[in-house]
């Protein structure tokens, strides 16, 4: 070893200590020697987890060293950090494969978002003021486990702990620390928790969790309700899947069929669009049944129960065709194409969840099956979580996870109506809630409210108390991947320092546990990777800190054959709320890949992200069609008024040259009324005006079951397009 | 009507033309006091603009020229007043051109020190604008001289020198006048200016031969600076940018905006300065003549570029003219050809109508009409490029406009001061002496 | 462009000499450590410097002074005297220099004979240009801008 | 390896791209592009230096949308370098169209004669409030107010990338550098390589018989190559 090892051996920190700014005659602000060594300029990836959505991508995040100054004992010092610069997929992870999706990258604008909260804050103004003032941890802590014990003594089932759909350590600790307190199960607030996807592969095939498609290997597929490119189930593993499956194979392009009542990305990529109209996806698939078997090109028929199969076969094609407003000619044509293809697929989800969406993804996996592809490859895959009992990842973690149950909205809204305490992680039901659906009465009535975001956002403002949670990239956690074909677990160790007077929420859960002198074990990632190493699958010697080094782990898992129920087809029609006579036109708020449920409005790069639809930026529209917008005089900006039973908005429109005449749509995404800078008191939420309506059997929130009308509220407001000109064509070449 | 000058006594033109040098009303001080100030308004605007950043100004991509190279396009084409005019008038021995050529000398450089700075105010960094300069450096670095902006640097530049010595020769004999007696701190400034002007023979025949050169190479420049204007344009890949017709279409409109400076200049001199028995109406006569035949040649060539491009119906092209006729800019079109072609042709071609008062109003219209024209010219292309999802519109804002307002200001306030320090009209060019043989 | 301003050598906050530790053997990477694998040559962090001083020299007053920084746990605040502002919008890697065995006092003069560190050579782009050119090295903006 | 310059070039695959924009966010991140607000998106001040172009195709209900990320296409003949008039854009041994910011003065021809327009203009002294600054990429300069900028084809990765492989010695392997729309693309519809390699995986797509190039007609020789969707 000669001298200069040494040196690199021994000493920890080597960094240039470029002190000074440059000008000596300016005043020196102290340089603390740092905790670890960051050489400047040099680059280090570190694998994490990504929780933008509940896919649960894994990813690697490139840190490099950051100066910042802050205040450190009354002294003003400047402080050498480990910095996040980027933010990547970790190619280790099979669902992002090394790659990641716009809003996953956004994440590092919320790690340094110059809102973010800095410490524990209390009430200082009237409830949904969004008015706060800085409490000690101490301090905020007590009153709140003072006010949780009294609840506890009182009346255990009067605190509602409102959680995000994500499965991981964070659902862990808080169904944790609810069972502590003998309160209910936390309820999941989200309308991006696919509550109707998962009820219908239980129903149908006995599968626990979101099944898998597995395009990469389809030939032909169509898709029915699932904007998968957009804002689905699991984003960057089915555009992967889908570029695979479009150019992955040397002799086969794979052709998408869309049926949706919107163009969405994943119809715009389609090969074509069959725009449906909304609610009406049951009955394109019962045609689309009817029509495989009635020309024999359902190759498994015999695996279809019986009265499904007569369910089938009694559908009247033309009628349901015409219900859905298509031409008969053309869906037979594609039909012949899908029956005769190699490997054909049927991809159905609800994007929209409708009063009956439940029973088109169950239509959708018994023409699956009688397609012959369960379970196949190039087919509907049994996700991770449905392997045969006993060797199920999930109940060998303790007490489970929720998440992977459905968790109805309807649930969520009826919880919070009776709740005394109200705790809020990674859910922002003001928001995501319709108002009728009495979220701000609820908490406005209720004793304490504890926001435990790291944002004042619209739920937070309605706080007592805002306990604010490290950033993920900051904490120590395990996320398991919502559709995932192994059994997975992504992990992230924290490796940047905690920018702020922030705590995970797992340990403010566990000090208040412990303050309330209730029994409560701590969660750690280990509680979810543990039991995963244990598997048979999992490589013999393989320890935690291996998992953690490579962000994750994701083993094989039993395939699970489907267990059919033999529930019945039903037909019923989706119900629509409001008289059809005043409210002509049918709202669908949608989940865009930008901004999912409204989350990602407070990242400047994502409000500066065109719409894929309008191209509009910082501000959504509603989407109108050209004939409806020329009947009410309204051109590209110009303010709409949509009106439901239950509330209006105001925004900006957008003729769609696409948009299914009297749909009016609109991007989940802005109106939010407190939620940092970029995103405070600017337009409209479409999911306000919405009437409580839940699909039928699931009770998730029915998006697209609001009845609306429309009329022209003036001239454009500083409406903003990126790109204005919808087609390619100019417009004044002579013909 | 007015007689000619030329028959007045030499003592009685010395005497008025010299008269306005001697006094300033408390009007005309005021009228430049105001003029000052709204120029130094757009300093102050360009001073916030070099502070903020170009985003004070409505460029936006892609329209990233605007009413800056629309001004500095205007402003060079109102140069060729002047010294084209008075050149060619020289060239061709017209005797009426006497009491006009001073004024349109004067306008040639005033509107070149405008002009010229447009370049600079329109640099996204101006402090650096020397970098377009060719000097020696230690890093071995040179201006590019593929750029079309290098040949226009260099051709602005001549021009600038070439019509200052143009404008400076022929003041020479005046100020050795106006240097015999005065008071003292003029004596000075025209005995320093008149470099020692004795009025010899040997003088007064090199200046003759002196002035007759730098008329023919004063053309020559004139003709070459515009086009080279043009080709900033015509040499980028832009739709309707990319034309042959430019060159000889911008020499074309520089030379139509230069008459109708001349002559509003001429019109306004002439009340100010009490000269109505210099500038009579068969000077505006004959200047309004030159106008129509220039209004007459702008329309041919705008026919010519807008013909071509439709009928050719290339659709990148076709989406610029659709702008310029049919969108969004049409109403501005539709405004250059009136206040371009059909003012000037009623109130010029009818000879009723080609008064004095006329030939100011229409020559007013022509200003007004060209400062558009350059616009419709720079800015539709710009806002319509090849792909068409960038196109954008563009709006001028406050800046842009109290920096083009204020151009308009300094170039009234530069005359005011020039027509107090030397006269308007050379006096030597009525003196019955020197040369009687022409 | 153009280098900062250069700190005169009383400015240091220690009198750090090069030439002794040079003298007793020391190499310029044995503290300026990552010059030759990494963009930044790195100055040596007060831990480095504690090291051998805990006990070498621990009653010299300046080194007192360094003890002092360590035990406040504050960086020495020396005065920066090569190097680029970020507004000087240019890159200088110096493994590669090191790589192409470009000594270093090509830039930053003969340290055996200089106690704190100072200005020895002026980096300006002329200087960047002369030796890429003496050595046949790029000459493409893009080297060092972007 | 028979070559020894590189000539980087770059292969879209259309049929892949889904417009979501993930190569967007990913540039942003990488280049430290200015954040802007609402006020100055009104005025047009936001700069992507790859932006998705999307155009629609049909009437209802035949409509399909085009999208196309668009991004500078390094063009062999390019436009922009001559008319340039103090060389502050050019064309740099390795077939990159380089922007020197520090030579920059803003004339803004360069971007008036892109037929792309994808040249980007700094308005203003782009300001982050902090602690976004953390968030920087050491490797790019942050630009000043007055000068233009544009997509680098990531340069500051090439350049990583070949000093990685010349500290260890070895040669850049194929796919080796990615720049950050590269790399972040999902679909894995975006290829970068070296043009000079034949046997390069974006030398392969180009010579696809999808492949084509943006505005070829004018004579431009881009470098970026779109493979056209298949039918």
């Amino acid at each position: 070893m000669d001298r200069r090892d040494f040196f690199k051996i021994v000493s920890t920190a080597s960094a240039g200590a470029l002190a000074g700014c440059g000008n000596h005659t300016g005043k020196v602000i102290p340089l603390l020697v740092p905790e670890h060594e960051i050489v400047p300029g040099e680059e280090q990836w570190h694998p994490a987890a990504c929780t933008e959505c509940a896919a649960g991508c894994g990813t690697l995040v490139r840190v490099m060293e950051g100066i910042r100054t802050i205040e450190r004992g009354g002294e003003t010092v400047r402080q050498r950090v480990a910095a996040i610069k980027k933010i990547e997929g970790n190619p280790l992870d099979p669902i992002s494969g090394g790659r990641l999706c716009a809003r996953g990258q956004a994440s590092v604008q919320s790690l340094y978002h110059p809102d973010r909260l800095r410490g524990p804050m209390r009430r200082s103004g009237e409830r949904g003021q969004a008015r706060f003032a800085a409490v000690s941890w101490e301090e905020a802590l007590g009153q709140a486990a003072d006010e949780i014990a009294r609840q506890c003594g009182a009346d255990p089932l009067g605190i509602v702990f409102v959680a995000g759909p994500e499965p991981g350590t964070r659902s862990l600790a808080i169904q944790r620390f609810t069972a502590a307190l003998g309160a209910p199960a936390p309820v999941v607030c989200s309308i991006a928790d696919h509550a109707v996807e998962r009820r219908a592969a239980d129903m149908v095939f006995g599968w626990k969790g979101l099944p898998v498609y597995d395009l990469a290997r389809a030939h032909c597929t169509l898709s029915v309700g699932a904007d998968f490119l957009g804002g689905w189930a699991s984003p960057v593993y089915y555009a992967r899947q889908f570029g695979a499956f479009r150019q992955g194979r040397s002799n086969v392009r794979g052709r998408l069929i869309h049926a949706e009542s919107r163009l969405s990305l994943t119809a715009a990529a389609a090969d074509r669009w069959l725009p449906l109209s909304p609610g009406s996806e049951v009955q394109f698939l019962a045609a689309i049944g009817h029509l495989l078997l009635d020309a024999r090109l359902a190759r498994n028929t015999d695996a279809l129960p019986k009265q499904v199969a007569a369910a089938f076969q009694s559908a009247d094609p033309g009628a349901l065709l015409a219900s859905c407003g298509l031409a008969e000619k053309r869906v037979r044509e594609l039909v012949r194409e899908l029956g005769e293809s190699e490997a054909p697929l049927v991809l159905a989800g609800a994007s929209l969840v409708h009063t009956n969406s439940l029973d088109a993804v169950a239509a959708s996996h018994y023409i699956n099956l009688m397609l012959g592809n369960v379970g196949e490859p190039g087919g509907v895959l049994a996700p991770a979580s449905a392997a045969a009992p006993g060797r199920r990842p999930h109940d060998s973690l303790p007490d489970g996870l929720p998440g992977q149950q459905p968790a109805p909205n309807r649930a969520a809204a009826e919880g919070l109506a009776g709740a005394q305490v109200v705790l809020i992680d990674s859910a922002n039901p003001v928001y995501t809630m319709p108002r009728s659906a009495g979220v701000r009465d609820a908490l406005a009535r209720a004793k304490l409210v504890i926001a435990l975001g790291s944002f004042t956002d619209d739920s937070a403002a309605w706080a007592d108390l805002l306990l604010p949670d490290h950033h993920p990239l900051e904490s120590a956690m395990a996320v398991v991947p919502a559709v995932s074909r192994q059994l997975a677990a992504v992990v992230s160790t924290p490796f940047v320092e905690p920018l702020y007077d922030t705590r995970a929420v797992e340990s403010t859960l566990a000090d208040l546990a412990r303050r309330i002198g209730v029994e409560y074990s701590p969660v750690t990632p280990r509680d979810i990777v543990e039991p995963l190493l244990a598997q048979p699958s999992a490589a013999g010697g393989a320890t935690y800190d291996d998992v953690a080094r490579q962000g994750g782990i994701w083993l094989d898992a039993p395939p699970a054959e489907p267990r059919l129920a033999g529930v019945a087809l039903e037909l019923a029609s989706a119900r629509f709320e409001g008289d059809p006579a005043q409210y002509p036109f049918l709202f669908q708020p949608y989940l865009s890949l930008e901004f999912h449920d409204g989350r990602g409005a407070n990242l400047p790069w994502l409000q500066e992200l065109p719409d894929p639809a309008s191209s509009s930026i910082w501000g959504l529209p509603v989407e109108i069609d050209p004939q409806t917008a020329a009947k009410l005089r309204v051109a590209n900006g110009d303010m709409v008024r949509v009106e439901s039973p239950h509330g209006s908005l105001e925004a900006p429109a957008y003729v769609h040259p696409g948009a299914v005449p009297g749909v009016a749509s609109m991007a989940i995404g802005d109106g939010h009324e407190h939620y940092s800078r970029y995103a405070s008191g600017r337009g409209a939420n479409p999911l306000a005006i919405l009437a409580p309506v839940w699909e039928k059997s699931t009770g998730a929130l029915a998006l697209g079951a609001t009845r609306v009308r429309l009329a022209r509220a003036g001239g454009s407001r500083g409406w903003i397009q990126f790109a204005a000109p919808d087609r390619e064509e100019r417009p004044f070449g002579r013909r | 009507m007015a007689t000619a000058p030329d028959l007045l006594p030499y003592d009685r033109i010395r005497a008025d033309l010299f008269r306005p040098l001697s006094r300033v009303s408390r009007r005309y001080m005021l009228a430049t006091l105001i003029f000052f100030l709204v120029g130094a308004a757009g300093l102050v605007a360009w001073g916030f603009q070099l502070r903020r950043g170009m985003g004070v100004t409505g460029l936006q991509r892609p329209v990233f020229w605007g009413v800056y190279i629309v001004d500095f396009v205007f402003w060079i084409g109102i140069s060729h007043a002047g010294t084209l005019i008075s050149a060619i008038l020289r060239l061709t021995d017209a005797a009426w051109r006497k009491p006009v050529t001073r004024a349109a000398e004067a306008i040639t450089v005033f509107a070149l020190m405008i002009g010229g700075m447009f370049p600079i105010i329109h640099l996204g960094r101006a402090w650096l604008f020397y970098w377009l300069l060719p000097y020696p450096n230690s890093r071995l670095l040179w201006p590019n001289f593929r750029s079309p902006l290098l040949w226009d640097l260099t051709a602005i530049v001549t021009y600038v020198t070439g019509s200052v010595i143009y404008l400076y020769l022929p003041l020479i004999p005046d100020m050795a006048q106006l240097a015999e007696h005065n008071t003292p701190w003029r004596r000075r400034l025209y005995g320093a200016l008149s470099l020692g002007w004795t009025g010899s023979d040997r003088e007064w025949h090199a200046l003759e031969r002196a002035m007759k050169l730098m008329a023919c190479v004063i053309l020559a420049v004139a003709v070459s600076v515009h086009t080279v204007v043009a080709w900033d344009f015509a040499m980028a890949l832009a739709p309707m940018w990319h034309s042959t017709i430019f060159g000889p279409y911008f020499v074309a409109g520089a030379i139509f905006s230069g008459i109708a400076a001349l002559i509003v200049a001429m019109g306004i001199l002439r009340k100010v300065l009490h000269l109505e028995s210099y500038l009579t109406r068969r000077h505006f006569d004959r200047l309004a003549k030159l106008l129509l035949l220039m209004s007459l040649l702008w329309l041919y060539f705008t026919m010519a570029e807008n013909l071509t491009v439709w009928y050719g119906n290339e659709p990148k092209e076709m989406a610029v003219f659709g702008a310029r006729t049919r969108g969004a800019y049409a109403p501005w079109f539709w405004t250059t050809v009136f206040l371009n072609f059909v003012v000037p042709f009623v109130l010029l071609g009818i000879r009723r109508l080609r008064t004095i008062a006329g030939a100011t109003i229409a020559s007013a219209s022509v200003l007004t009409g060209m400062w558009i024209e350059r616009f419709i010219i720079v800015v539709p292309t710009l806002a319509n490029p090849r792909l068409p999802s960038a196109s954008s519109f563009y709006r001028p804002t406050w800046v842009e406009a109290a920096i083009t307002v204020a151009t308009f200001a300094a170039m009234a306030m530069l005359f005011m001061i020039f027509a107090k320090l030397f006269p308007m009209i050379a006096v030597w060019e009525f003196q019955p002496h020197p040369q009687e043989d022409d | 462009m153009v280098a900062r301003a250069a700190a005169a050598p009383s400015v240091q906050p220690i009198a750090y000499s090069h030439k002794q530790h040079l003298a007793l053997g020391l190499e310029c990477l044995d503290c300026h450590s990552s010059a030759d694998t990494s963009a930044a040559a790195t100055l040596p962090s007060v831990r480095k410097c504690m090291l051998c001083h805990a006990k070498v020299a621990a009653s010299n007053p300046e080194i007192r002074k360094l003890a002092a920084f360590a035990a406040n746990h504050r960086e020495i605040p020396w005065q920066r005297v090569y190097g680029f502002p970020p507004e000087a919008l240019v890159k200088f890697p110096h493994a590669p220099h090191v790589r192409a065995s470009i000594a270093c006092d090509r830039c930053h003069g003969d340290m055996t004979k200089a106690t704190t560190a100072e200005l020895q050579v002026k980096h300006t782009m002329g200087t960047c240009l002369g030796c890429h050119r003496q050595y046949k090295a790029t000459e493409d903006c893009a080297a060092c801008h972007y | 390896m028979t070559h020894t310059q590189h000539r980087w070039g770059m292969a879209i695959d259309l049929d892949r791209c889904t417009g979501c924009a993930a190569c967007v966010v990913a540039c942003h991140a990488e280049n430290n592009l200015p954040v802007s607000t609402p006020e100055l998106a009104a005025e047009g001040r936001t700069a992507h230096w790859i932006r998705i172009d999307r155009y629609y195709q049909g009437e209802f209900p035949d409509v399909k949308v085009k999208y196309m990320p668009v991004l500078c296409q390094q063009c062999d003949e390019a436009p922009c370098e001559p008319v340039c008039p103090v060389y502050a854009t050019y064309h740099n041994p390795e077939g990159l169209n380089v922007q020197v910011y520090n030579r920059c003065v803003g004339t803004f021809y360069c971007a008036n004669n892109c037929p792309y327009t994808v040249r980007y203009f700094n308005w203003f002294a782009p300001q982050w409030p902090e602690p976004l600054p953390l968030q920087h990429n050491p490797d790019v300069a942050i630009r000043p107010g007055g000068v233009m900028e544009k997509c680098t084809f990531c340069i500051q990765r090439i350049k990583r990338s070949k000093e990685d492989a010349a500290q260890e010695g070895r040669p850049l392997a194929d796919g080796e550098v990615r720049p950050a729309c590269v790399q972040s693309c999902p679909a894995e519809a975006m290829v970068f390589g070296d043009l000079n390699d034949p046997e390069s995986k974006v030398s392969r797509l180009a010579g696809n018989g999808r492949a084509t190039k943006l505005l070829e007609e004018l004579g431009t020789k881009p470098k970026v190559f779109y493979l056209h969707k298949a039918t």
